[in-house]
């Protein structure tokens, strides 16, 4: 395979989130927002690439049998690192994004992506799949983020284009989530089988 | 309060257009083609062959086996050949085809019109009679009745109930017999209740011919242990099941046999048969048949030689109309849809009814909109939707698991269905697998 | 390429360990860089809630912060933080961290700044769990100078009644959250009054 | 009343997957059917409550006296994961009749986010440790509810004329919103 | 025997019940509602209810034509009343761009998404109704008052309904003695001279048509009665408890939505168990979760919710409950 489709295969054709439908938790709790959404696909973007940098660096001392544990290890720092320095200097994201930092460990695309792809490529592929996968999963919390902030506040990157009026809030709650999610699924697959 | 059984059941447009005609004895045919297989079980085995001459009442099929029954002619004349034809199931069955000479009886029949009513004959004796004389269920189920007869060894029967219902729109073939031949009727039961070691025998007729409840019930003051019980109208009650609940208020268990709550049922055009086979020795070759419909000239009742081709009939009641859709041998829920008029009447055959164009077809198909209407109309508490969807996913576990083998096939789900939908048509071929599935687990 | 390292027991315990202990040293390390920056995010935004509400300050209230006895406390929030604001060492007004539980979903935090004279500077909304559209309207409907009859800004309780005018007070409710804004004003007042019981206006 | 509160306000007010959006990825995935649904709850209430327990403590006792809080992520997820793997290997040898209904359901909640979130949920809420295993369990009880009626709805879906395009996922997704729309009226129940 | 004859299995007798003839039963059980809410708030009422109509009819249409390519069947009424309940679940004031994207949320997700009639678990005039007070809380809850509002719009005079008055007033800490002063008499509520949705306010109209569905066989008794039975005995238990904290039973029928819910929207076939058993249970459950929600949930009115919430448990009730099977307990009796 070579490195540009690696790239590009996580944005569209295996796109995490709206074709292997991983991740969902962070997916449809952080994407009030279109900034949110971004802010967490760049967190867990973070996390993929660093853990499968050095997870395929690794991965000869590691022996088979306490390979996730490891794996594990490795990513829970990762996230760690990310939820500190995102206290540190974006307070404000941190605060949005809450709990959901920490569970980025338990983000099946994390440990999905270091099993089934690190732990046996290079390194240099293994960051460019850590990359694209990492960045088509901040691409569709983008996406889900900015819909539901033009359904639910009408607006887009914070600018408010309706003036002093709401949105429709049921976007912006979480049963709005689960439905902007659903028909932006179903909008790919008919796109992808056309 | 009138008695009837307690859950489902629906009330189409009766439309007893004949219920007035007198049974009229038709004209003989020409020609009788008569199927070797018209009961349920085995197939007769002929006994004749080309170019024999036949007598009226003679045995032209010998039963072949348990569940089995004798065919007798129906006419005299000269066996032609022995060959398929299309019966009333739209499949060729072999039938014996008799080219019609003069009418010829058998000499042991006793053609007196007196009624006979000392019973000579022992219990053993009447069932073996009703055996020899071909006897089967003349509601349309075609149960050979000697089968009946015979209780289980370790059961017991309690009670025999005559089944007068007659819950099928249109037809009045039971109901013009009660009226006309009321007393025969009353000692075949007794012969029936001596066969059976009853001393109890309910004669079950709906309330929409009082004129044969106020007949029978006057008629069985004369007959010890008989009565009559009118009961409320609603379809299907004219179903084995259904009736038994209704007069005593005992649920067949699922996969059993009325016996098994003690019940026997007959139908009055059995017991109308077993009374001629019995006390005057004939055989069955010839039984009541209504001929009926809105578009048909003369709604009538008819006694019709077995083997008959319904277009005499149909010629008789006033000939084919212009506009028919459908002719159906049997009432409108239960019966079947003759892809030919060619077909001969059997012993099955209750009524012949014609339906115009406009009628005959189902209107367009749409999703269920789950009313719930067939769950409540189920006699059996089926629910029929989800027997229809899971054979339709071809789910056959789950269809038995939700007992689609106790469907009794009546149709009042498909007749309810606001959306159209070919229930019932579904669940017969989920009970087709269904039972296939169990045959192969018994082997 | 290298070999895999087989799956030894001793191979497994040592591999755990050491990446255990190399996971736990990077993040020991990472944790004292951040260590500053998170606390001084922490107290920025402290800092930035008192400013928005008090007078303009050039103390650190945050250093100063005293408490009081609430007035109408409710069980086990029987104080209010109270931040002076000070400049040039004299005392200028005060932010009250105030809550009420009378929110549709219960517990509403407010800070709210008042000058010397209980007049009320301005106030931010903390912490609500209130109705989406209608509740959450307080944040701002409360302190809009065009819509004095909603304003509360600017107004003293000493001389204007803080309920909304349904119950005869002075100040519109948010449309259609009556409860809210309820909550919302016996928020304030609980904040003036126990400014008040303290002894605090001049 | 205060448990009456935690547990009422878990289960229906913010009910884990509908209204806090954990353990959406099991609530999507194992919600075929209900028998399965029904192992899956089994599954997560006990590993979710003894998880909480053991995190509590390690938090109360270790975490926090030594300073070490950022270690919480690090620590909870490796107590979760040998927590689970310990349960498989107990379950399997007392009782193999319970390790047959749950067994196959253990490995997936190492993954499940509800599992973690509920631990760090009970520090973030300043629970007691009585507190926080009501809070699990609750927690517990309110996944599988969900759980249990969405594999209802879609053991019901299966049965339907559903749009080709919308049929699985979509769909699913769409009747979630519907659900969580609908339990959005025990909002302020407590 | 020259012309072929159809064959087709049993039956050969078709019921007169088709989709549309039971889709007019539910539309002409409407119309005593309907004129009602014209009669109580006039032109607003007639707006909104073409409004829904309309574009209920208008987005079914246009969707099973261009996005399912299916052909259109909307004759069969079922979004004629999809839109008329929606309709009847507005306040009289709403502007028209909201009852619109009520419409759409009701045919295009509540029903459509699943294929349309018969498919849909959740009840569409519900999911786009409660999607609207969701979306738009104040536009949703501020109710014209009846009568004097005949000839105004979106200007017109609004007022709380008696659940919004009795559920603030209590959780201002008053006593129900001093708030039921503050609101219409029972037989006012009965009758429909009261502010609320424009449909659930005609008590009296709706169990007229409660009693023309009934005789003409449309629905049966159980979803209703048992609905309406339980939130009677609930409340009847908190209001003995403390009557001073807690409104009458029959306040709680007579008011809101209670009557509308039950006779209109919970009977509704194809989000309803399909046994009479599973509807008994469906109906308490809404009835129950009902009083929950008005007397300890932040949302006055609890009927929508609690249908859509039964609506979801829907499917277990009918993998659960069975009819009773004929024969399936042996009976001598």
């Amino acid at each position: 395979m070579n490195n540009w489709s690696n790239f590009t295969k996580g944005f569209i054709k295996e796109n995490p989130v709206f074709v292997l439908l991983l991740g969902m938790c962070p997916t449809l709790g952080t994407t009030t927002s279109a900034i949110n959404g971004l802010g967490m696909g760049l967190a867990t973007a973070f996390v993929l690439v660093m853990s499968n940098l050095v997870i395929s660096l690794v991965k000869n001392l590691i022996p088979d049998k306490v390979r996730i544990p490891a794996f594990i290890v490795i990513i829970a720092s990762f996230v760690t690192v990310v939820d500190l320095l995102l206290a540190g200097f974006l307070p404000a994201l941190h605060e949005q994004l809450g709990l959901f930092i920490p569970l980025i460990v338990v983000n099946c695309i994390v440990l999905g992506r270091a099993e089934a792809f690190a732990s046996k490529n290079n390194v240099f592929s293994s960051v460019i799949d850590g990359l694209g996968m990492g960045l088509g999963f901040a691409f569709a919390l983008l996406i889900l983020g900015a819909t539901r902030e033009i359904l639910g506040s009408g607006a887009i990157f914070g600018y408010k284009f309706i003036g002093d009026n709401d949105g429709m809030l049921f976007f912006v709650l979480a049963p709005g989530a689960f439905l902007a999610l659903g028909y932006i699924i179903a909008i790919i697959n008919s796109l992808r089988k056309a | 309060m009138l008695k009837t059984f307690s859950k489902g059941g629906v009330h189409p447009p009766e439309n007893k257009l004949s219920a007035i005609q007198t049974i009229e004895q038709l004209a003989l045919p020409k020609m009788v083609s008569i199927p070797i297989s018209q009961h349920i079980g085995a197939p007769a085995s002929p006994i004749v062959k080309k170019n024999d001459t036949v007598k009226v009442g003679q045995l032209i099929a010998k039963s072949s086996g348990f569940v089995s029954a004798n065919i007798h002619s129906s006419v005299s004349g000269k066996v032609i050949k022995i060959d398929s034809v299309v019966d009333s199931s739209g499949y060729k069955k072999q039938s014996i085809i008799i080219d019609v000479e003069g009418d010829e009886w058998f000499e042991e029949i006793d053609r007196t019109p007196e009624l006979k009513k000392e019973i000579d004959l022992s219990s053993e004796e009447i069932i073996k009679k009703v055996g020899e004389s071909g006897i089967v269920g003349l509601g349309g189920a075609t149960f050979p009745s000697q089968v009946k007869l015979s209780v289980p060894r370790g059961m017991k029967a309690e009670i025999l109930i005559i089944n007068g219902v007659e819950c099928e729109p249109y037809l009045t073939s039971d109901h013009r017999l009660m009226l006309e031949k009321g007393d025969e009727l009353l000692v075949g039961t007794q012969i029936l209740m001596k066969a059976l070691n009853v001393d109890k025998a309910i004669i079950g007729i709906e309330n929409n011919k009082p004129d044969a409840i106020e007949h029978l019930t006057k008629l069985t003051k004369q007959y010890q242990g008989i009565s009559v019980e009118a009961l409320k109208v609603k379809y299907p009650q004219g179903g084995e099941k259904q009736l038994i609940k209704a007069i005593t208020g005992r649920e067949v268990p699922s996969g059993g046999l009325p016996i098994a709550v003690g019940a026997v049922v007959h139908n009055v055009g059995t017991a109308f048969a077993v009374y001629e086979a019995v006390q005057k020795n004939k055989p069955l070759f010839e039984r009541v048949v209504t001929v009926t419909g809105k578009s048909v000239k003369r709604p009538s009742n008819f006694m019709v030689r077995i083997g008959t081709p319904v277009a005499d009939l149909i010629e008789a009641a006033g000939g084919l109309p212009e506009d028919t859709g459908k002719v159906i041998s049997g009432g409108p829920m239960m019966g079947r849809a003759l892809s030919t008029i060619d077909t001969p009447v059997t012993k099955g055959t209750s009524g012949i009814l014609i339906i115009p164009e406009g009628e005959s077809r189902r209107g367009k198909i749409y999703d269920c909109i789950r009313c719930a209407k067939c769950v409540s109309v189920c006699p059996m508490g089926l629910e029929p939707y989800l027997l229809m969807k899971v054979t339709e996913m071809q789910n056959y576990e789950r269809a038995e698991h939700e007992r689609t083998m106790d469907c009794i096939e009546c149709g009042s789900c498909s007749y309810i269905c606001p959306s159209n939908r070919p229930l019932l048509d579904y669940i017969r071929l989920g009970k087709v697998e269904v039972g296939r599935i169990i045959r192969t687990r018994k082997v | 390429m290298a070999k895999k390292l087989e799956s030894t027991f001793a191979n497994m315990v040592i591999v755990l360990t050491a990446v255990s202990l190399v996971a736990a040293v990077s993040l020991a390390l990472v944790y004292n860089i951040t260590k500053e920056p998170i606390a001084k995010a922490k107290l920025k935004k402290k800092l930035d809630a008192i400013a928005n509400v008090a007078p303009a300050f050039d103390n650190n209230p945050n250093a100063e912060m005293f408490k009081l006895p609430a007035f109408e406390a409710s069980p086990g929030l029987d104080s209010l933080e109270v931040y002076p604001a000070k400049k040039n060492g004299e005392i200028v007004g005060y932010a009250v961290k105030t809550y009420t539980m009378k929110g549709f979903s219960g517990l509403i935090e407010l800070m709210v700044g008042f000058k010397l004279d209980g007049t009320i500077n301005n106030y931010s909304v903390l912490a609500h769990a209130e109705t989406p559209g209608l509740g959450t309207k307080m944040t701002t409907w409360f302190k809009n100078e065009k819509k004095p009859k909603r304003c509360i800004n600017g107004k003293n309780p000493k001389n204007v009644n803080l309920t909304v005018s349904k119950d005869g007070g002075d100040i519109d409710a948010i449309t259609a959250a009556t409860i809210s804004s309820r909550a919302f004003l016996d928020a304030v007042n609980r904040a003036y009054k126990t400014l008040e019981q303290g002894g605090k206006y001049e | 009343m205060e448990y009456f509160v935690i547990v009422i306000s878990a289960i229906f007010v913010s009910n884990i997957v509908l209204a806090q959006f954990l353990g959406v990825c099991p609530f999507l995935g194992v919600s075929n059917k209900i028998s399965t649904s029904v192992g899956m709850t089994g599954a997560v209430i006990f590993v979710m409550t003894l998880a909480t327990i053991v995190t509590y403590l390690i938090n109360d006792l270790i975490l926090v006296p030594f300073d070490i809080t950022y270690l919480k992520t690090i620590s909870y997820i490796l107590v979760i994961a040998a927590l689970v793997q310990m349960v498989e290997i107990i379950l399997k040898k007392v009782s193999p009749s319970l390790y047959q209904a749950l067994g196959v359901f253990l490995p997936l909640i190492t993954t499940n986010c509800a599992v973690l979130g509920v631990a760090l949920l009970v520090i973030q809420k300043d629970f007691n440790l009585m507190e926080s295993t009501v809070y699990a369990i609750a927690n517990g009880i309110g996944f599988g509810l969900a759980l249990v009626i969405f594999a209802g709805l879609r053991e019901h879906l299966d049965m339907m004329n559903v749009p080709k395009g919308m049929k699985g996922m979509p769909v699913a997704l769409i009747t979630a919103a519907i659900l969580a729309m609908a339990f959005m009226g025990f909002t302020g129940m407590v | 025997m020259s012309k072929l004859l159809t064959v087709s299995p049993s039956p050969h007798n078709y019921g007169k019940d088709t989709i549309k003839s039971l889709m007019y039963g539910v539309l002409i059980a409407l119309i005593p509602t309907l004129l009602v809410s014209l009669y109580f708030f006039g032109i607003g009422a007639l707006i909104v209810i073409i409004t829904s109509v309309l574009s209920a009819v208008v987005f079914e249409y246009l969707i099973t034509k261009y996005i399912l390519k299916a052909s259109p069947d909307i004759i069969d009424g079922s979004a004629v009343i999809t839109g008329l309940l929606l309709a009847f679940n507005l306040p009289s004031n709403l502007p028209v761009w909201i009852v619109i994207i009520g419409a759409l949320v009701a045919i295009g997700i509540g029903k459509m998404t699943f294929g349309g009639l018969g498919n849909n678990p959740f009840n569409p005039a519900l999911v786009g109704r409660v999607f609207l007070l969701v979306s738009f809380p104040v536009q949703m809850t501020t109710w014209p008052a009846p009568i004097q509002s005949r000839l105004q719009y979106l200007d017109a005079v609004t007022g709380a309904t008696p659940l919004g008055v009795v559920k603030e007033g209590l959780r201002n800490g008053e006593q129900v003695s001093e708030l039921v002063k503050q609101i219409p008499s029972n037989m006012q509520m009965f009758i429909g001279n009261v502010g609320g949705s424009l449909g659930e306010v005609a008590g009296l109209a709706i169990v007229l048509g409660l009693i023309w569905l009934l005789y003409k066989k449309v629905i049966t008794w159980h979803i209703p009665i048992s609905m309406l039975g339980t939130i009677f005995i609930v409340s009847g238990v908190f209001w003995l408890i403390n009557p001073e904290k807690y409104m009458n039973p029959v306040f709680h029928i007579i008011s809101g939505g209670a009557l509308l819910g039950a006779v209109f929207m919970a009977t509704d076939y194809v989000t309803s168990p399909m046994t009479a058993k599973g509807q008994l249970i469906f109906g308490i459950g809404i009835g129950f979760l009902t009083v929950m929600i008005r007397l300890f949930g932040a949302y006055p009115e609890g009927v929508s919710f609690a249908i859509l919430i039964m609506n979801a448990f829907v499917p277990i009730i009918n993998l659960y409950v069975k009819p009773k099977r004929f024969g399936e307990v042996i009976k001598n009796g």
